[in-house]
């Protein structure tokens, strides 16, 4: 098969100006194996339309600014080759769930406000003023320790989870899978004392609970999180404290 | 600061974007089926209280073709059941062994699907041969 | 707005300056700024690690030594000494804070080996080792509300009375509506400006706004001839494979197969590992090394343009998705190879700038109440060539000293000025706005057509190697880009909504800016030193004449005045720059 | 960041959902085998079937008998409930208090008619 010389290119757009009407617009961009997406839509931007608008960053993976709905499915543009697209079309939409401010441009803040509300930071041990100004040595912690948190210490916050679960499109509330990963994993941090902190967002209906394991968050993540498992295992733990708590009156709360 | 104009799309037919989300409906609908025939038995429950005539009724019930075609769906929808279900499980439950030395998803998966063949055999053997 | 302290920036420095600044005073009200949002930023993309002494074979005495002579001797040295010492302490207070530095088998933190650095001295974690320092500080912050964000805000101006400093104008992206910040400190954490070169591996957003934003206030910008080019990029992308590769025994190999580092004085080729030689040398000579291979035609052809071949193959799978999983993940996937069974074609590109706004040891500028930290500032740890792992223990190290300061000078400083001061912002305002009015205009270049004029004068001109003739070339062409720039840019996109067009060309300006005074400074240094490198008559050191800063006042409407100023020295008088066979060989464990 | 949260009553019955997935999963396609195709197929030969009224009630005269086969069903429906009122959501029909009570009210009312008639049920 010889490379197509051009690849056509559909994104669904939206301007605030003219809320009513969101249109598709296609655009042919030249062909080259190893360009990424996100090298397409740099290139529509540059010299085709200078009001395509999407956000970017990094370009390699790691900053999770990019990511769009791909023919469907959540991806981020810069970790696609146009080689996997070929022959086209490719359609792209805004990633789904997410109110869209413009054209690729989604508002994340819903889940901005989420992180600090599952407890996403570690707790350490100390508090003394004195003691957290000046640590003297690092703590210990050994790789065995290490892997049982370590997988979801590698969410890059892109998103594309949230637009795979069809529970955050339905329930806006949940939390979501990002932000529970991220509360597993600080959760298994040996060096975290917060997780007292973290129970009743983790034991809320919009907690773990919202989740029916649908598993396509996990499906879709670039970074092998795997937030399904953060949140399923969560709620056999929850599960267990309210048991608990309903047998030992006065165990907490 | 004015609310951000943004345009939210709604869920209609969400499951018509990915083949992930009907393979979900899917499993999930195996709960019809399998309430159906948690029904069929609490009927024949009640038809042995009732005595030897009601009891022969719902037996001609489930031996009829009607009977025997749910029964077909209620077999298919227990094994996408099971399968699923024993899948899923190494996500469900918390991590087992020592840090460095988890049992690995496939222990797990061989562990459920060994005792769901012992159950099972245990079960058809006591329904076949027992009493 | 009325805050305290504004923080404009929030990458590594930016969120360290914040916490800092919240922890000596909790009462402060701070907003903290950024075009992105904070994990967004390109310290997430940093891979190989940050600098601190830890082993028992290690001394703030080597680590200043590697630095000083690393920077061939144009470091400040009061800063290096302050540095060296400060950087264990960040980096275990990161460690308390939740980062998963890569550990040994007992539980203690795990170093490794990096260029110019003759203990391993490099914490990491990973090959992700900036993205997990980002998140750390990013999750740490939602613990202190008094840091308010603004996500995706972009400083357009910074405001000046005759007190300072007193207040920053943005740009409510998501809106397009203008911000004022009335506060009397700020601190600008805006990172490098890598993208005014074409082949770069900096993040998008890194186009030096921050250093442009304190020149226009009169503020000096130091030794930004200083450019440095990271030896092993992907070709074309420009995406970065870490040094850390090397570190962990990675070869560079020609054409010819050769690990021709071995004749440009770096070798001899042990086995591995001699620390400060071969694929363990600084960067400057490891690029200029390639820069001389790729004439000599030794270089491999690859379709995005020459290139070396970066070999880890006898480092085996195991370890590889150990210690690099990243790389090997970016080479699988942009190059369609495995690093386990081939090489990965590397060439060098346009990584870090090691001038930028002068500041003291507190980040202080010379303009009251305006601080800088990280790689937009030049608080002189570099010198001519910065190590690997240096910048990212340098973002908090001087991040913290930035915060404090600010912090402190906010509560002394004098009250928000009134009724003048809006109007100033107004018309400061309306220069962008203006922009986007008058976008339509027919007959005016694109952005992107001045920005690749841009990028093709600066490869050409201020390259790895360089001569009077060709920076003459460049600073002549960037003048001219520069005046046709201020009789203004086509823009498609005039609405105001999420108008990256916009923000792009008012990005532009700062780059061009920037890019002009990278030619100027490079011009006016008329010799060879680190990263700066000539192949005309001035191709030695002269320490007589040029161990100096140089210190670049910019004009908005003329070309850049280039000064010198000493360097400070403390305990290191400059010397010969040597590596290889000097470094002794050591055993790795 | 407590305040915005309350506790979900969900677990209770999730952990019914649960433990009657579990039963499913293990031993449902054994029982459907038995009750479809082995009880048509097997016929003795003067015609006795395995679900003969007495031999019926002959499996089911050891309590742990029938305490298993109330539980079962009861778990099965528990089981079957749940994941139908989620369905419901899924597919867009409002989840509000009527569906949930008439969900969960049906399994409950299953469950004590299983355990009801188990007790009545007569011995061989
Ligand atoms: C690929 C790569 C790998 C690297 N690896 C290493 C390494 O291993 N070790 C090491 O020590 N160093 C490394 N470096 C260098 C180091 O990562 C950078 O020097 C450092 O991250 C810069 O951090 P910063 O906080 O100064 O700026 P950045 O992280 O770049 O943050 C800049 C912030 O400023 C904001 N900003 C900029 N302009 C504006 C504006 N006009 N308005 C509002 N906000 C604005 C941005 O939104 C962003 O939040 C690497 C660099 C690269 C490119
Ligand atoms: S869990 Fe994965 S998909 Fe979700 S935000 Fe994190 S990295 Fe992205
Ligand atoms: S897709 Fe959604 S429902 Fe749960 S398993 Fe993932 S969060
Ligand atoms: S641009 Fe950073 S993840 Fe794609």
């Amino acid at each position: 098969m010889t490379d197509p010389e051009t690849i056509l290119i559909e994104v669904l757009r939206w301007h605030p100006d003219t809320p009513e009407a969101p249109w598709w617009q296609s655009y042919e961009v030249p062909y080259r194996a190893d360009a990424t997406l996100l090298e397409a839509l740099q290139t529509i931007k540059d010299d085709l339309d200078g009001t395509l608008t999407f956000r970017w960053s990094c370009r390699m993976a790691i900053c999770g600014s990019c990511g769009c709905m791909v023919n469907g499915r959540p991806e981020l543009s810069c970790h696609l080759l146009l080689r996997d697209l070929a022959p086209g079309p490719v359609r792209l939409e805004p990633l789904a769930h997410f109110p869209v401010i413009r054209d690729l441009v989604i508002d994340q803040q819903d889940f901005l406000d989420k992180l600090p509300a599952v407890g996403a930071y570690l707790v350490p041990a100390e508090e003394t003023e004195a003691a957290a100004a000046a640590p003297a040595a690092p703590s210990r912690q050994t790789p065995a320790q290490m892997a049982d948190y370590y997988q979801y210490a590698q969410c890059i916050n892109c998103l594309l989870c949230y637009s795979a679960c069809p529970q955050y499109g339905l329930k806006p509330d949940f939390l979501g899978p990002a932000a529970l990963a991220l509360m597993a994993r600080h959760d298994a941090d040996s060096r975290d004392h917060g997780q007292a902190g973290r129970r009743a967002a983790r034991d809320a209906d919009t907690g773990v609970w919202d989740c029916t394991l649908v598993g396509h968050c996990t499906e879709v993540c670039p970074q092998g999180v795997d937030p399904a498992r953060a949140i399923n295992r969560n709620k056999t733990a929850s599960a267990r404290d309210y048991v608990f708590d309903l047998l030992l009156p006065g165990r907490r709360r | 600061m004015t609310p951000l104009p943004t345009w939210q799309r709604g869920m209609r037919g969400w499951w018509r974007r990915d083949p992930a989300f009907r393979r979900y409906l899917l499993r999930e609908a195996t709960s019809v089926a399998i309430g159906a025939y948690a029904l069929m038995l609490l009927a024949g429950l009640g038809c042995l209280v009732a005595g030897p005539a009601a009891w022969q009724r719902w037996e001609g019930l489930i031996l009829s073709p009607v009977g025997l075609l749910l029964q077909a769906v209620v077999f298919a929808a227990a094994v996408i059941h099971a399968v699923s279900w024993f899948r899923l499980m190494p996500l469900t439950i918390p991590p087992l062994g020592r840090p460095g030395r988890r049992l690995a998803d496939g222990a797990i998966h061989a562990g459920a699907w060994a005792a769901s063949a012992l159950c099972s055999l245990g079960l058809l053997g006591w329904l076949v041969y027992g009493a | 707005m009325d805050c305290d302290l504004v923080i404009v920036g929030g990458g590594g420095a930016g969120l360290r300056a914040a916490l800092a600044a919240t922890l000596a005073d909790p009462g402060l009200d701070i907003v903290l700024v950024s075009k992105v949002v904070p994990m967004r930023s390109h310290t997430v993309a940093a891979e190989g690690g940050a600098a601190a002494v830890l082993r028992d074979d290690d001394s703030f005495a080597q680590h200043f030594d590697d630095t000083v002579s690393g920077g061939e001797w144009l470091c400040d040295q009061r800063a290096v000494e302050a540095f060296v010492a400060a950087c264990p302490q960040e980096l275990i207070q990161l460690e308390r804070w939740g980062c998963p530095w890569s550990r040994q088998d007992d539980g203690r933190v795990q170093t490794r080996f990096f260029g110019g650095m003759r203990v391993q001295r490099t914490w990491f974690a990973a090959d992700r080792t900036g993205f997990h320092m980002l998140h750390t500080l990013f999750q740490t912050s939602l613990r202190h509300p008094s840091i308010r964000r603004h996500d995706e805000f972009f400083c357009t101006d910074l405001l000046v009375d005759e007190h300072g400093l007193a207040g920053v104008l943005g740009v409510d992206i998501a809106r397009g509506t203008p911000v004022l910040y009335r506060a009397r400190a700020a601190v600008l954490a805006t990172g490098g400006a890598g993208r005014v070169y074409a082949h770069n591996t900096n993040a998008g957003i890194v186009t030096g706004e921050g250093m442009a934003l304190a020149a226009v206030h009169g503020v000096a910008l130091r030794d930004l001839e200083f450019v440095q080019w990271h030896p092993t990029a992907l070709p074309g992308s420009g995406i970065l494979i870490t040094e850390g590769c090397r570190g962990e025994g990675g070869l560079l190999l020609n054409a010819e197969g050769r690990r021709y580092l071995q004749d440009y004085d770096l070798g001899p080729p042990d086995p591995w590992p001699r620390p400060r030689a071969m694929e363990l040398g600084p960067r400057d000579r490891l690029s200029q090394a390639f820069w001389h291979e790729d004439r000599a035609r030794r270089t491999v052809t690859t379709p995005q343009g020459s290139a070396v071949l970066l070999d880890l193959r006898h480092l085996g799978a195991e370890r590889l998705a150990e210690r690099l999983p990243m790389i090997s993940e970016v080479a699988r996937r942009f190059l369609g190879i495995d690093p386990v069974t081939t090489p990965i074609p590397v060439r060098p590109a346009v990584h870090y700038t090691m001038g930028g706004v002068a500041t003291g040891l507190d980040g202080a500028t010379a303009l009251p109440g305006l601080f800088a930290a990280g790689e937009c500032a030049s608080t002189g740890i570099h010198g001519a060539n910065r190590l690997g792992s240096n910048s990212l223990a340098e973002l908090l190290v001087f991040g913290r000293a930035a915060g404090e300061a600010a912090a402190a000078w906010s509560r002394n400083a004098p009250s928000a000025a009134g009724g003048s001061l809006l109007r100033e912002a107004q018309a400061r305002a309306g220069q962008a706005y203006a922009l986007l009015a008058e976008g339509h205009q027919a007959g005016r270049p694109r952005v992107a057509e001045l920005r690749t004029a841009m990028h093709a004068a600066m490869e050409d001109g201020v390259g790895i190697f360089r001569d009077a003739e060709g920076m003459q070339r460049a600073c002549q062409a960037l003048a001219e880009l520069r005046a046709r720039y201020r009789a203004g840019v086509a823009l498609d996109d005039r609405s105001r909504s999420f108008n990256t067009e916009w923000l792009a060309a008012i990005e532009l300006g700062h780059a061009l800016q920037v890019a002009e005074t990278i030619a100027h400074a490079a011009l006016a240094r008329r010799e060879s030193r680190g990263a700066h490198r000539r192949r005309d008559a001035w191709s030695a050191r002269d320490d007589a004449n040029f161990l100096v800063h140089s210190l670049a006042y910019c004009d908005p409407q003329a070309a850049p005045r280039i000064e010198h100023v000493p360097v400070t020295l403390t305990r290191s008088a400059p010397g010969e720059r040597s590596y290889g066979g000097a470094g002794a060989r050591v055993a790795l464990d | 960041m407590n305040a915005r949260f309350r506790r979900s009553h969900e677990p209770l019955f999730w952990l019914l959902f649960g433990a009657g997935g579990l039963l499913a999963a293990l031993v449902l396609p054994a029982l459907v085998l038995f009750t479809g195709v082995i009880v048509p197929v097997a016929r003795g030969p003067g015609g006795e079937g395995l679900l003969d009224y007495t031999r019926v009630l002959g499996l089911l005269a050891w309590p742990g008998a029938r305490v298993a086969l109330a539980g079962s069903i009861a778990l099965l429906a528990w089981h079957a409930a749940h994941r139908i009122l989620h369905l419901c959501h899924d597919l867009g029909v409002h989840a509000g208090r009527g569906l949930k009570w008439s969900c969960y009210g049906s399994a409950a009312l299953v469950s004590l008619l299983a355990c009801g008639l188990v007790i009545l049920l007569p011995s061989p």
